[in-house]
């Protein structure tokens, strides 16, 4: 039952198209904007597209491109898929639901119940075990769905997005519980997510999806170091910048300077734009500037700095950047690089 | 044979008669007298349409005699192999005029059929009643159409009973059954056209002499007096 | 396990049909159907069935509706009369439309008393009479389906300031679209398949009251071939229909 | 809007059933019902229609799920040779059950001179007649809710590694039950009142094959009376069945 | 049509209790753990939970206690509710689910039309206006349910978890577009979140509720300072200790020191516990404790510092705070206090 490792090398017409592998016990993180494939990936997986194109795990082969090799049916791949937005069994229980994967594999009725109300009380759910999903709060029942997909001891996770919808306390006791579990699972493991912190804490590595196909796939030092999109790079919390088609630059908010006239020092690295937002970051201020070429960056200032620049959302700014702040660099050769918009 | 018929019991015979539904009453009355002279003999009917008794006689029903309302589906049982030997006639029947109680239309003559605004209801031609009802309508000389063709003449006659047609052409039996719900109006040269009731012994009955006795005892003056006090005529 | 039972049932299902159509004397097929009384009965079959599943949808509709999602009082009681004209022999059925409706009914003597109208022997009393038989039929098919799909669009929609019958218009009947459809062949047939009640409450004259049906129920007494052929009419329209009905009518994206 | 029409409704089904009961003589109701026939013709549909409702539910649901899930070629065709049966005339529909299991039909030849084994006549046939006209009311019925209810719960389960049985089981078949239970109710009702098959194919004899409505049909030749009294029983014994149908088996949470 | 102050005193019984006032114009953040209550509140608002209490509206009474009065139907309240879980209508299109709510409100079908195109536009997914909800993805479909809320001009908004789902890029931008809107509006919203920065970037007041009742209700700035609940301390990035039943600790990560031996120095504050989890905080690490008193607290920590200490998950430390780096409070009088867990 020890997962091997994945490949996958899938096409759903239209919505995502991507190749990668992962070794047993790597949990890779799925990024992307909204509609950028990642639940598409995950259910392709699952088998639920049908069949889809190649998925191997170890030496099991769930689904063959060649017409000659049939794919495995859905509830033959040893998944656990949490689904974004839940899907619980309304006609069950909490504990039902979360029953019900171990039932089919195999467990008898009073084992699985057990194993469901250990899962449940992991989760602090326990004493909701007999209500219906009807009469749970979106946070519960997020909960239980996570639970019924990690209580089938799957060979492959797929957790679209596990944390949405939950508390601060509760996530932060979540995620402590899943990198435990995630750190005895043999197999791979698929997590979406929208949450910087999921991917640092919990991820090997970081699949970054954009526009339905592969835009960088790396160790999550890697990516957050070096992003090719933008939407990593404001989960890295860096601005990214694209000066050739093979060439991104990447800095700090932190080094980012932010005066009212053109500077005369004329660093190459400057930009004219407009404020669109002024929001706490940590103790500094963190403006967000659209520029005049239709990028969006951060500099982060004192609140003094602030006030003395009397800076608003809708004033006119110029940001520079020290050529010494930047790391410059190309994407690896073959990645499909998408440019940040 | 009789024993597959409904709910034999060991040691007793059992004999079932499919017979038309104008013969509901007569037959069950002879048939208690039937059980009466024949110890340990228990008779069973099965009444309905003649057509779909003849049917079921050919499919093979379990059933020892079959008496039906006409000739033709007498003929169809006889064709199809389904009863032993000759059929015979036991009762002869003639069709009449009936009117509701309180006779809504006023109506005194076969004649007045013809009155506008009078509703009446005959046998659609198919059913036996009405081959005979639109010979006599025919000849009569009316020229207003039915308000219905009704499937069977005991339609015709609930029709007329319950009010919902000023008038309607059934046999005299069905007029004397009905009692007091309706008023029988004779028609004239109904006499010319007489429906004969035939019965025959199934090709299938297990006891022949028993469906033999059953059928004598219809053409004995016992089942002539029965069928008379019902408004039979003689064969 | 599932595939096996819904085979014998289709088995069990068809092949009576199959014997029927093998049955069937094909040489004069045609010249059997070239009579008036085919033709009028055929027409008005096609007329009253569909009027039958217009009324059906008319007001059988609200009537699910209420049923499924109204909580008054003796509901129980309502669902259970308004299904009893399904366990009435068809003749009894027309026996309860004669008493009601016919001339000397409890409401048809006062319809004729005061209007001069009478209602059996007319085509309207045939679909009357198909309404009664056929109407139960939908309600209970499309109440469960409104039910099995709950109210919550219903609450939805509300808060979007919809009121009951918009609700019901653009959210709830949307949704039950396929029981709807369901409901709809439910009636259509058994509309189709109506003899006893239209018979006793009705009539069955040619061109007025006669529907197929009764053509071949009066032809069963007459010629079996031709009533068989008759059958085969209604066998082969009632399969067409059916197997027209799109599979994207019934479905629910 | 709504409840108008749903009112109207109620009152056409309802009127001519009140009517009925008025029309009854209720004097000697228990004096007419004492007797033999009336005993045995209401235990008979009692089981009779009792076997109908389980032979639907056994066949006809896998049946509906195959309609409503599987994707295969000719579904339509199929779909609509399964309803067939509603819209046959029941007198015709006898008629193609004797072509088909008749002593001379098609496989009630080879079952007689195989095993020497006739259908026609026995108790057997009755619930053979009643299914077959009983059984496309169900599956209408079924189809309908579980093409309402789509597909998503069973996508699902196979996740959690549930066969396509144990899907059905668990989770198909509870998420459908109102719908279940309406076709039930119509399966049941729909044989209740069954008699022109019934008879045609498996005759009309006291205690193996006349039930209820069968006995009204000839008492209705004989005595009206009767008849109209045993129908009384039909009435009653349906609205306390329907009646007692407890809203709680007619909801999903 | 102009919304007035709203007076809320509701009681869902078992599940929420709830009487405050807001002003309008005024933005609410609710804020809570799972299960306490927040979704509740905002239906029994919207009246799905049938007649709960008071509510008034201005000087419309939109439910009143006393049984003489009957309460609004709901779709006589004019309410833009944002369910948490979308429930967009699976029959119609984004478009026509966004233009449903203006068209029973009186608009013309093109007018409706026109409207909820112009805010699929504002979101960004006015391309796929035409698509049916299953067509969308998780982000996409949260976008379209906003909308829905938004477009029918309503007298009180209700939002629960408006920004769900959505990758940082749009939560960004979504935050922007609600925030302009806010501004404009005259009405009152009630604005659930787990997200600290919602309640900061476009909230006035907040309101926790903690099991059903309220535990705090002030202005943003008041109880993010004083926070009276564990899950608002760490919303807030605060640690809270109750000292009694009536007097409140709250104190930042970044004054906690860490040490592997007992303090000698005897601050009057110092816990004892096991490190749970360390996770990066900006350019600190943050290290999560559970003290021996049950009570979770977090400490921020510089690398070279969590490196010497040789501090990792499961290590036991000593917490100490100065006396002069917390701060201390009492809630106000009259307020149901929940004590932190
Ligand atoms: N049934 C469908 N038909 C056509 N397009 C679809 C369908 N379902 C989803 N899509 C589109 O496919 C793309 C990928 O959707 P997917 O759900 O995988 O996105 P996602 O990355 O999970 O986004 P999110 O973060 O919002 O959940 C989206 O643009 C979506 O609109
Ligand atoms: N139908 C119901 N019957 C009984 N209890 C219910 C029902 N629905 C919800 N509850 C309970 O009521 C409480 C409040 O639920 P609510 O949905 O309001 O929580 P919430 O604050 O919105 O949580 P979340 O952040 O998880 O969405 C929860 O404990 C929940 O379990
Ligand atoms: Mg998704
Ligand atoms: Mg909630």
């Amino acid at each position: 039952m020890a997962g091997g490792p994945l490949d996958v090398d899938v096409t759903v017409p239209g919505r995502v198209r991507a190749a990668f592998s992962a070794q047993p016990g790597e949990v890779v993180a799925v990024l992307g904007p909204n509609g950028a494939g990642k639940s598409t990936l995950l259910h392709a997986v699952a088998g639920l597209h049908g069949p889809v194109g190649d998925i191997r795990v170890g030496d099991q082969r769930w689904d063959g491109a060649a017409r000659t090799t049939r794919a495995l049916r859905v509830r033959d791949r040893r998944i656990g898929l949490a689904f974004q937005g839940q899907l619980l069994f309304p006609h069950l229980s909490a504990l039902e639901n979360v029953a019900f994967g171990p039932r089919r594999r195999g467990a008898s009725r009073a084992a699985a119940r057990r194993l469901a109300a250990r899962w449940l009380d992991r989760f602090e759910i326990g004493d909701l075990a007999h209500r219906r999903p009807h009469e749970l709060s979106g946070g519960q029942a997020q909960r239980v769905a996570l639970a019924r997909a990690l209580a089938v001891e799957p060979e492959v996770l797929l957790l679209d997005e596990p944390f949405a919808g939950l508390d601060v306390g509760v996530a932060l006791g979540l995620r402590r519980v899943l990198a435990q579990h995630l750190r005895d699972f043999s197999g791979v493991t698929l997590l979406v997510t929208h949450d910087a912190l999921d991917a640092a804490t919990l991820a090997d590595r970081v699949l970054v999806l954009d526009r339905g196909v592969i835009a960088q796939y790396g160790t999550t030092a890697e990516v957050s170091a070096q992003p090719l999109t933008e939407h990593v790079a404001r989960l890295a919390g860096l601005n990214v910048v694209q000066e050739t088609p093979t060439r991104f630059v990447a800095f700090s908010p932190s080094v980012v300077t932010v005066a009212l006239a053109e500077p005369t020092d004329s660093p190459r690295l400057r930009w004219h734009g407009v404020v669109s937002t002024v929001t706490r970051h940590g103790s500094a201020l963190r403006i967000a500037v659209a520029t005049d070429e239709g990028l969006d960056l951060l500099a982060d200032l004192t609140p003094e700095a602030v006030a003395e620049l009397e800076i608003a959302d809708g004033a006119p700014v110029w940001l520079a950047v020290k050529a010494t702040a930047v790391r410059r660099y190309s994407p690896p050769p073959g990645a499909a690089v998408s440019p940040p918009r | 044979s009789s024993e597959e018929g409904a709910g034999a019991e060991a040691g007793e015979k059992e004999l079932t008669v499919l017979a038309a539904a104008s013969l509901t009453e007569t037959f069950t009355a002879l048939g208690e007298e039937f059980e009466k002279t024949h110890d340990g003999v228990d008779v069973t009917f099965a009444f309905d349409s003649s057509a779909t008794l003849a049917a079921q006689a050919v499919e093979g029903a379990p059933a020892d005699v079959l008496a039906t309302a006409d000739l033709r589906t007498m003929d169809d049982a006889v064709a199809g192999g389904a009863i032993d030997g000759d059929p015979q006639t036991f009762a002869t029947n003639v069709m009449t005029l009936v009117v509701p109680a309180d006779n809504p239309a006023g109506i005194s003559s076969f004649a007045d059929l013809d009155k506008p605004g009078v509703d009446y209801v005959l046998c659609v031609e198919t059913a036996p009643c009405g081959v005979v009802g639109a010979a006599l309508i025919a000849d009569g000389g009316i020229t207003a159409d039915p308000a219905s063709l009704e499937v069977d003449v005991k339609a015709v006659l609930a029709k007329v009973a319950s009010g919902e047609a000023d008038a309607g052409l059934v046999y005299v039996t069905d007029a004397t059954a009905a009692g007091a719900d309706v008023v029988s109006i004779e028609i004239p040269g109904a006499e010319t056209q007489l429906l004969e009731y035939p019965i025959g012994v199934l090709e299938q009955t297990g006891d022949d002499d028993l469906a033999a006795e059953f059928i004598e005892l219809v053409l004995s003056d016992e089942g002539r007096r029965v069928l008379a006090d019902a408004g039979f005529g003689a064969p | 396990m599932l595939v096996l039972p819904a085979v014998l049932a289709v088995a069990f299902l068809v092949v009576p049909l199959v014997a029927l159509v093998a049955g069937t004397p094909w040489e004069d097929f045609w010249d059997r159907l070239r009579t008036e009384a085919v033709r009028d009965a055929l027409a008005l079959s096609a007329i009253t069935s569909l009027a039958t599943v217009g009324l059906c949808v008319l007001i059988g509709t609200p009537l699910s509706w209420v049923l499924a999602r109204v909580v008054f009082p003796g509901r129980a009681l309502v669902r259970a009369l308004v299904v009893v004209p399904l366990v009435l022999p068809p003749v009894v059925a027309g026996v309860a439309l004669v008493a009601a409706l016919g001339r000397t009914g409890l409401i048809g003597s006062w319809l004729d008393e005061s209007f001069g109208y009478r209602i059996p022997y007319t085509t309207a009393a045939v679909i009357i009479a198909h309404t009664f038989v056929a109407l139960p039929f939908y309600v209970l098919a499309v109440e469960g389906v409104l039910r099995s799909n709950g109210a919550r669009w219903d609450d939805v929609a509300a808060t979007l300031g919809a009121g009951r019958w918009t609700t019901f218009r653009r959210v709830t009947l949307p949704l039950a679209l396929p029981g709807l459809i369901a409901g709809c062949a439910l009636a259509w047939a058994r509309s189709l398949g109506e003899f006893g009640a239209t018979i006793t409450f009705a009539g069955n004259y040619p061109g007025t009251t006669q529907t197929l049906p009764s053509l071949i129920y009066s032809e069963l007494q007459g010629d079996v071939e031709v009533a068989r052929t008759i059958s085969m009419v209604l066998l082969l329209a009632s399969v067409l229909v059916l197997a027209g009905l799109r599979d994207r009518w019934l479905r629910v994206p």
